[in-house]
């Protein structure tokens, strides 16, 4: 479905979306800074929020709610990444000093 | 129009949730912390702008994706801040210096430092 | 009926499907396989007689026509390359039933086959680049997975390099195909040819061209991006080395060849001359790797990258003689080739080893398989009247046709440094006795086996008849040949006026 | 990693994720979605299943070795082209069908089942491999 | 030497040796049956196509020389054939070595009755694998096997530039029908790559002959068995170059570099030979360097233009099989019935070994040329046709002269040494040689005498017809037992009586030869050991280098190769360098995304931890969707997102069990790591500059609105990308779906635990 | 867009390749995803971009009527990502494989393959 | 539940009469219904669906208002300089049994202002929640059992 967008809608989803990118760099901050891995993973969890919100706005921005399609998709998912991940930030301590070598001896 | 507004109010407000939150990840002393950040505003922010997203077109369908989304973002986020958190807490986190009272450490016993960092310290959270 | 193009990718696709719902029967998927290879070499032949009889044949596929959607092409070139592609197929099936041990079959050998060779075809017969891409994943996804089963320490190690060089090339490759896509906004072969000649840049075009120079070279083990050749091939089961030999590699030439008549055409851009360094340079490269190797499928694997030379160079040359010399040398080598890697799961079995130090004495007490050796090898080294002797003929008398007269010599003394490994192996596996106390069998020499003997003798044939009767095949060569270097037919066959 | 909340939150989703991989299945024709998006959407369901719950259970829930998966979306794909080539057209030609009365509301077709194809690959695939790794 | 001791068959035969001679006889015959025609100056010609479009057509043709030849190998052939019925009788390998034995024959018929320059060549590179196989014949000693290898390499070189020549010969306009040369007026003598055919050609005729430096192989090719050196390498394979030489005489000969050099390079070989026949006390050996001066012989007098050299090559070569032929066979059953070749081991068998000592002295008389004898004749008519030489006629005399003094002494060495003097102990159960053993050699010993006692019989009947059938013959040369008192009767008696002086003075020459031969710096032998071990030398330093199991080496040759070949190519080709650069009103957002994507790529490339790495990649991926996501490709941007995810998660179970990131501590960078930093820089910038270029252009959006148009209308779907990947495209799509499945199978077969 | 696409791909190549050269296995997966990511975007480049509409057809028209993004593009790289994310999946269990065999990821130290060479040489000459 | 279907139903029907699929017609329609629901309550036997609608929405309508507040609270932190806060980790004993229950407690307690559920013990009878703003774990124990999850368990039981 595709509707007429005002100017005025324009110029928030716009300024929404630069906000959005905004905070996508601050948390890509956080997940270099780290110090932890969990904060990594941490980072990244938000960033995949950030996308879906990204989504959301845009199909504002282009009048297409197609692209909600895709931030729902989004959502459903994104959250298996990072239970993913904590899943193996659980595991990876377990098996310190076992099998592998830890990475800072 | 009455629509657009609210959506745009909705919009903006949303996404300043969410920088808010990051620039929480970005500030907030320890991990634990930060997920406070992300978890709530993160949601919070991407809840409200998927409700303008909502309001906007006005659809049924629309909405119930909307309606989709918030629910399944409200039961996931906490599910994921908590898996995160107990990974973290167990592999053994620096918790911030203020942190006061930790009933959790003496129920489970954690070890090693984080085998991911080399630059974290394993300093135990006691 | 024009689907009848895509039998030969339809066919192993089928079987490999159903063979994975019946994978519990060992021996159904043996027949089976069997089966399928001969349909598609059934296939394969009837179109190179309608291509020989009535003309290039396009199936455009989805009713699509081209350049919009992909078309199957068939030219003299893509169906001799698809009824080789059913002549290994079929031989190393049978073979596969002597060589392949349950468990392989349990890890689905037989689909991956079906696949691989699915996916040959498909890259012999497409007309549209991008579905030729397609078609190298799925060929090289399959031999990856071929490759290492067993997963012996050596298999990892060269199946790691083997996959981590390919995938370089596949990267190649796609990029080369976006920046095509990006000038010309076309993906069919024959319409590149056409929108290709008005691109104005033409320094851009040769620079794209090397893109596909250096992705289907890494494929075809061009000097000097073969290293993952001789690191990979010895390693899997034989039926799989054998159908790698003579294919995998083959495919890349093809490619090449297609490329640079078709879509990039040699033009006064140095692309030709980069091409037969090139050449030269993997011919002798390839020998010299061989004479340092003192196992079987070692040496082999060297000399596919030398006689991967003799085939460029047939393309560097362009004449309508050299490139049916490349192609004639392309036909005779998967055969050869092949046959050869077969041949050594024989040395292997009844001499116990593939190392050379560790072999021997198979003159004596194994004469077929010393005469089935023989055969091959010596044609590999191109002696007459076997078919080597022709392919190198024709290749260096196409080479002294336009002067390249440095590059005939090279042809001569590589062929002569070709001998030198055939009788090395030869001298070693055997003449040589026995060494003792080595790989001493405690159950006694085990049997001939009727499954390995039938593919081995029946290709060794071939060679010996392709020896004797190069006639029609180099009369099909040449025609493919003036086909390749006259796209005119070609080209409108498949897109008509189209600008 | 045994979770309490996890498996209860699993519950609660993977139906759900499911009806929305089939959603997406179904209408990739007309907007963005398709065999493939549909298919790694299911998976991660399935996926989520098996972190939560073990592969044990998912291979029960499935029913079907994913492989069997794989080989019947493949014979699914290549056939609905054959379908074509039977009917005298070349091969993968789409045949449309679309039901009287409906005004052209709704039209099946041979490239809806070899999207269906596409799926099937794909789901087996990825369950063949998520699985086989989570039991190692 | 695979010797058989076995006494069952020391006297005995072999069944299947027997039936092979059949075949000889019956194109000995046949040949004697075309006889008169041949004579006559007639020709048997026959043709078949084989591959026209290419100059090869199966066209045999019988002229005087082919039937020269062809008696020559049927004859000998039928005589060693039936010699080795016994003396291979007890051999495990009988069958295959008369198997061999009438291959090979019937190959090098087909060389001389070829007519066609292609097929001739076809059938000498048979004659060169047989030679090869019966070389190895005992193949159980190292020795044997490096000489086999040896003999095949230089004569498979030689082949190979035969075969340059002969095509070169094609290239410069020639024909390759041999039977049109002599008429047609040899255009080719005058054209530029006249030098190379002949240098090509003559190498092939001189490694097939075994002329200096390419003769050491022959000596080496001893190893084979007896009856194999008396038909190969004495009478007939050798003599393949010999014939070729003849039969390119009327299209290359006459020339000075074709007189010049065959004259230089036969008087070498020839004294070369003979020199060396005096040395070894293996009389094989001995007689394999008496056959090297022989085709040295042969070669010089075919350097000669005129009939009477021609002629004397012609004679010679008859002469030379015929007692060549017969004294190997003949020390063939020496060492048959003693088990020894060796002179010291040998002497006073004339007694045991009657008819054998006799068929010694009648064949070494010939070589000595003593009269009566065919080797006079031979002799008389070699003194007449050196000094007729256009080129160095006294070079070729003197060398005639001393080569032929130390055939006479050589000759005397054979005889006298194993048959006269006393016999030693071991020698004392001796008896002579089983029949079939006997009756080779004695006919071709008894042929040394008749043919000197017919000789006007001989030259009508064998050579005149051959010499006609390769030059021009303007005034016939006859062969005759007195030709009257001239300079080759002076020179005939100064040779036997140098002979002589040989003879006496042996046992003092034979280690000052020794001595001077080894003071010689580089022989063939030696440079031919010299190649093989620089050859394996330089393989090893070559490939060694590169193909060295360093995968790290392989990706930066693989991928700078890419880069650098791509930018020099563009380079220069490239007219002028615009690159306009667009980004103009591009959005601030997007430039962040850009940026952040750009950052994230860096702290990949520099992360130390594993999962930093993973979730920088995850940004650089979610950043990839953002992207296709604001230019309008929301189903990428979907699946790359679905991606992602789970990808995460094959990540998060796969990166477990592989290694931490961890390295040695950050030290100063190494020199290898700043190549590989200029390799990824140049690959990146040569990707940058040609997506920039070609995006500078327009695109043609013909396919694209094709699409567009018939998305709903004709494929009745409303998401155009997803009715390319169904519907105009589903082939590719078939092919992906393969991809993915296999990608199933192949983890499936790595990961999968094995089942009972 | 096209040229700062151009040149983030490019960066994007050059981390792969760092990546690739790195002679450690995890490293080299980390740069293939890379360079996968980079061709993605340099065929979405090639194809043009021009606008944010993305190549639906509206539900009440036939065909698009206006200006649309460039599809076939799309549809290539769809392929392409699929194909990608197969081989990636392979690479990664064909990697963990090799480690749990070989026992290590560092490339200079897998040569079971190829032996070093005077050795395999060695073996093969004759005493 | 039935009777929520019903009621959605009934939204449905009334946005189909309306001819606009629309947000505000279904929350109209929705709230219609269950006036009309409730207006004929007698029909449906005993349901609770009328005890819990109400306390569902006083659930929603709290746990917004704290979602609210602990984002402003979050803020704050966050645009202040220095921490403010005495974060610790604290035992909070469950009577909340069920799956549903323990979910929606774990969850609501991490999107409320200053909490997060980071670990449920093995018995599942105590959940470990970091707070940011800790004065007195008694105190905090006490708030969270006789508000949200008093409030829950409303709902749910
Ligand atoms: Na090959
Ligand atoms: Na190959």
């Amino acid at each position: 479905m595709i509707m007429e967008t005002s100017a005025f809608i324009e110029l928030t989803s716009r300024f929404t979306m630069a906000v959005l990118i905004v905070s996508i760099v601050l948390a890509f901050g956080r997940m270099v800074l780290g110090p932890n891995s969990a904060d990594r993973v941490v980072a990244l969890d938000l960033i995949s929020v950030l996308i879906v919100a990204f989504l959301a706005v845009f199909s504002v921005h282009e009048g297409n709610t197609s692209f909600l399609d895709v931030a729902i998709a989004y959502a459903l998912v994104a959250y298996l990444g990072t239970v993913a991940l904590a899943r193996y930030l659980f595991r990876s301590k377990r098996n310190d000093g076992r099998k592998q070598s830890p990475e800072n001896p | 129009m009455m629509n657009e507004v609210f959506a745009a109010i909705l919009m903006v407000i949303g996404s300043l949730f969410c920088l808010v939150s990051a620039v929480g990840m970005l500030r907030l002393p320890d991990t634990l912390m930060r997920m406070h950040a992300a978890t709530k505003a993160g949601t919070l922010g991407t809840g409200l702008i998927v409700v303008a997203a909502a309001i906007f077109t006005n659809e049924l369908g629309t909405t119930l994706k909307a309606i989709a989304v918030i629910v399944f973002l409200l039961l996931t986020a906490p599910v994921a801040a908590h898996l995160i958190g107990r990974a973290a807490y167990h592999r053994g986190i620096h918790l911030f210096d203020k942190t006061w009272i930790d009933e959790l450490g003496g129920t489970m016993e954690t070890t090693g430092g984080d085998p991911d960092n080399r630059q974290s310290d394993p300093k135990k959270p006691r | 009926m024009s689907s009848g193009l895509a039998a030969p990718i339809i066919i192993p696709f089928t079987t490999a499907a159903i063979m994975l719902l019946g994978r519990r029967q060992p021996n159904f998927q043996h027949v089976s396989s069997m089966l399928a290879a001969v349909l598609h070499l059934a296939t394969g032949a009837w179109l190179l007689y309608t291509v020989h009889h009535s003309g290039i044949q396009v199936l455009h596929v989805a009713s699509w026509s081209a350049p919009f959607g992909i078309a199957l092409v068939a030219d003299h070139l893509s169906s001799l390359m698809v009824v080789i592609t059913g002549i290994v197929y079929t031989a190393v099936s049978v073979y596969s039933r002597a060589d392949i041990t349950a468990d392989h079959q349990q890890r689905g050998y037989y689909p991956l086959l079906h696949i691989l060779v699915g996916g040959i075809s498909g890259a012999f017969l497409t007309g549209d680049l991008f579905n030729m891409y397609v078609w190298f994943e799925v060929m090289l996804m399959a031999s990856f997975a071929l490759l290492v089963q067993g997963k012996t320490r050596a298999q990892l190690d060269g199946g790691v390099k083997y996959v981590v060089i390919n995938l370089i090339s596949t990267l190649l490759f796609l990029t080369g195909l976006g920046l095509v896509y990006g000038m010309t906004g076309t993906l069919n072969m024959a319409h590149l040819h056409i929108k290709l000649r008005m691109i104005g840049d033409p320094g851009l075009v040769a620079a794209v061209a090397v893109l596909f120079l250096t992705a289907f070279g890494i494929k075809s083990g061009l000097f000097p991006l073969f290293f993952w050749l001789p690191a990979s091939y010895h390693t899997p089961p034989v039926a799989t080395s054998a159908i790698f030999a003579g294919l995998l590699t083959k495919v890349g030439v093809y490619a090449l060849i297609r490329t640079f008549t078709l879509i990039f055409p040699f033009e006064d851009n140095g692309l030709r001359e980069l091409v037969l360094v090139a050449a030269a340079a993997t011919m002798i490269i390839g020998v010299l790797g061989a004479a340092t190797r003192y196992q079987v499928r070692r040496i082999l694997s060297f000399h596919i990258i030398s006689q991967v030379g003799y085939m460029i160079l047939g393309l560097g040359l362009f004449t309508p003689l050299a490139l049916a010399g490349a192609v004639f040398y392309m036909l005779h080598h998967i055969i050869v080739k092949s046959n050869l890697f077969l041949i050594s799961g024989l040395i292997q079995r009844h001499g116990g080893s593939f190392e050379l130090s560790r072999v021997g004495g198979l003159y004596r007490s194994h004469g077929w398989i010393a005469l089935l050796f023989f055969i091959p090898a010596f044609s590999l080294a191109g002696f007459p009247p076997l078919s080597g002797f022709w392919a190198k003929m024709i290749l260096i008398r196409a080479s002294l046709e336009v002067g390249q007269f440095v590059l005939a010599a090279v042809a001569a003394v590589v062929g002569l440094l070709t001998v030198y490994s055939m009788v090395k192996i030869w001298s070693e596996a055997f003449w040589k006795p026995h060494p003792e106390g080595v790989n001493e069998r405690a159950g006694g020499v085990p049997p001939m086996n009727a499954w390995m003997l039938v593919p081995i003798v029946a290709m060794a044939a071939m060679t010996v008849l392709i020896g004797l009767l190069p006639g029609p095949l180099y009369h099909l060569a040449r025609a493919a040949a003036d086909e390749l270097l006259e796209p005119g037919a070609y080209v409108y066959t498949v897109i008509g006026n189209m600008r | 990693m045994q979770s309490y909340i996890l498996k209860t939150a699993t519950r609660l989703l993977v139906g759900l994720i499911l009806v929305f991989s089939v959603y997406l299945l179904f209408r990739g024709h007309n907007a963005p979605g398709g065999g493939f998006s549909a298919a790694l959407v299911a998976a991660t369901a399935f996926a989520l299943f098996a972190i939560a719950e073990g592969p044990g259970p998912v291979r029960q829930a499935l029913r079907i070795e994913p492989r069997v998966l794989i080989a019947w979306g493949l014979l699914l794909a290549i056939c609905s082209g054959l379908i074509a080539v039977v009917t005298g057209r070349p091969y993968l030609t789409g045949l449309w069908w679309t039901p009287p009365g409906l005004d052209g509301a709704l039209a099946v077709g041979t490239p809806l089942f070899f999207d269906i194809g596409v799926f099937l690959v794909v789901l087996g695939t990825i369950l063949t491999l998520l699985l086989n790794l989570e039991e190692r | 030497m695979q010797q058989s001791n076995d006494s069952a068959h020391a006297a005995g035969y072999s069944i299947i040796g027997l039936v092979s001679t059949a075949l000889p006889l019956l194109l000995f015959a046949g040949l004697c049956f075309m006889w008169p025609q041949v004579v006559r100056g007639g020709v048997y010609a026959v043709q078949w196509p084989w591959m026209p479009s290419l100059d090869i057509v199966l066209h045999f043709r019988l002229d005087g020389l082919s039937f020269l030849f062809g008696l020559i190998v049927t004859g000998i052939g039928f005589l060693v054939t039936l010699f080795a019925a016994s003396y291979m009788a007890g051999h495990p390998h009988t069958g295959r070595f008369f198997v061999y034995l009438n291959t090979f024959m019937l190959a090098m018929l087909g060389i001389v009755m070829a007519d066609n320059l292609l097929l001739l060549f076809v059938f000498w590179e048979i004659t060169t694998i047989f030679s090869y196989l019966l070389i190895g014949f005992d193949h159980e000693s190292a020795a044997t096997r490096d000489n086999a290898k040896q003999a095949l390499l230089v004569t498979g070189a030689g082949g190979l530039s035969l075969l340059i020549g002969i095509l070169l010969i094609k290239t410069a306009g020639g024909s390759l029908t041999l039977s049109e040369w002599i008429a047609s007026d040899h255009q080719i003598r005058q054209h530029p790559l006249y030098l190379a055919i002949f240098t090509t050609i003559l190498l092939g005729a001189m490694t097939k002959s075994a002329q200096v430096p390419f003769h050491f192989w022959l000596p080496n090719a001893m190893s084979a068995p007896t009856p194999i050196s008396a038909f190969l390498h004495a009478a007939t394979m050798v003599k393949a170059g010999i014939y070729l030489l003849m039969r390119m005489h009327p299209l290359l000969g006459g020339t000075p570099e074709w007189m010049g050099s065959l004259v230089v390079i036969g008087g070498v070989t020839a004294i070369w030979g003979a020199v060396q026949a005096l040395s070894p006390s293996d009389l094989k050996r001995m007689l394999a360097y008496t056959t090297v001066m022989g085709l040295g012989m042969l070669t010089m007098f075919l350097g000669g233009n005129n009939t009477a050299s021609l002629t004397a090559a012609t004679t010679f070569l008859l002469v030379h099989a015929l007692y060549k032929a017969a004294l190997f066979l003949a020390v063939g059953s020496i060492d048959h019935q003693t088990g020894t070749r060796r002179l010291e081991r040998l002497g006073g068998l004339w007694r045991a070994m009657p008819l054998t000592a006799l068929t010694v002295a009648t064949a070494t008389m010939s070589m000595a040329g003593f009269p009566l004898f065919f080797g006079f004749i031979g002799k008389e008519i070699m003194y007449q046709g050196a000094l007729t030489e256009e080129m160095f006629p006294q070079f070729a005399t003197t060398i005639t002269l001393l080569s032929n003094s130390l055939m006479t002494a050589v000759a005397g060495i054979i005889l006298l040494g194993p048959f006269t003097g006393k016999r030693p102990d071991h020698l004392e159960n001796v008896v002579d040689a089983p029949l079939p053993m006997r009756f080779g050699p004695g006919i071709m010993g008894g042929l040394c005498l008749l043919f000197g006692l017919v000789p006007w019989w001989v030259s009508a009947y064998l050579i005149q017809p051959a010499v006609h059938a390769f030059s021009v013959v303007e005034k016939e040369v006859q062969l005759a037992i007195f030709h009257g008192f001239n300079t080759p009767l002076l020179l005939s008696v100064i040779t036997l009586t140098l002979g002589g002086l040989i003879y006496f003075s042996r046992k003092t020459l034979r280690p000052a030869v020794t001595a001077a031969l080894d003071a010689i710096p580089l022989t063939g032998q030696r440079g031919y050991d010299i190649t093989l071990k620089g050859l394996l030398a330089t393989a090893h330093a070559v490939v060694d280098g590169l193909q060295n199991g360093s995968l790290h080496r392989y990706l930066r040759i693989t991928i700078g190769v890419f880069a650098i070949t791509t930018a020099a190519v563009w380079w220069f080709n490239a007219d002028g360098w615009t690159l306009r650069l667009r980004s103009a009103d591009l959005p601030l957002s997007h430039w962040l995304l850009v940026a952040v994507m750009a950052v994230a790529v860096l702290v990949v490339v520099r992360a130390q931890s594993r999962i930093l790495a993973v979730c920088a990649l995850g940004m650089v991926g979610g950043g990839a969707a953002l992207v296709f996501l604001v230019y309008g490709a929301p189903d990428l941007a979907l699946t790359q997102l679905l991606v992602e995810t789970l990808t995460l998660i094959i990540v998060s179970i796969v990166l477990l069990r592989l290694p931490s990131l961890a390295g040695p501590p950050p030290g100063p960078v190494s020199v290898s790591r700043w190549v590989d930093s200029l390799v990824a820089v140049g690959t990146g910038i040569v990707v940058t500059t040609l997506c920039i270029a070609i995006t500078n252009g327009t695109i043609d959006r013909q396919l694209t609105a094709f699409f567009e148009y018939n998305s709903y209308i004709a494929a009745h779907g409303r998401n155009i990308v997803n009715v390319i990947l169904v519907d105009f495209r589903s082939l590719d799509t078939l092919g992906e779906i393969t991809v993915v499945a296999t990608a199933g199978l192949a983890g499936y077969a790595l990961i999968a635990k094995r089942r009972q | 867009m096209e040229t700062v696409l151009a040149i983030l791909t490019g960066t994007m190549v050059a981390g792969s390749v760092f990546l690739m050269l790195s002679k450690n296995l995890v490293r080299f997966i980390f740069g293939l995803v890379l360079a996968s990511n980079a061709v993605n975007l340099l065929i979405f480049a090639a194809g043009r971009l021009e606008t944010s509409r993305p190549p639906l057809i509206p539900q009440d028209a036939t065909h698009a009527a206006v200006a649309v993004a460039n599809s076939l593009p799309q549809a290539l790289i769809l392929t392409a990502i699929v194909i990608g994310f197969a081989l990636l999946a392979f690479i990664f269990i064909l990697f963990s494989r090799t480690y749990q065999t070989l026992g290590t990821v560092d490339t200079e130290a897998m040569t079971d393959a190829e032996p070093f060479a005077g050795e395999d040489s060695a073996k093969g000459r004759r005493p | 539940m039935n009777l929520f279907f019903i009621n959605t139903f009934i939204a449905l029907g009334y946005i189909g009469v309306q001819g606009q699929f629309s947000l505000s017609g279904f929350l109209v329609g929705f709230a219609l219904g269950y006036l009309a629901l409730w207006l004929t309550q007698p029909l449906y036997g005993r349901s609770r669906y009328f005890q819990r609608a109400p306390k569902t929405v006083r659930l929603v309508g709290y746990f917004l208002v704290e979602l609210l507040l602990s984002n402003l609270r979050v803020l704050w932190d966050v645009i202040t300089p220095g921490h403010i806060s005495r974060p610790g980790i604290v035992g909070v004993p469950l009577c909340a049994e069920s799956e549903m229950e323990i979910l929606l407690v774990a969850n609501l307690i991490s999107l409320t202002p200053g909490t997060l559920s980071v670990d449920l013990s093995e018995d599942r009878r105590t959940l470990f929640v970091h707070v940011m703003f800790l004065d007195d774990p008694e105190q905090f124990r006490r708030q969270i059992r006789d508000g949200l999850e008093k409030r829950i368990l409303e709902v749910m039981r």
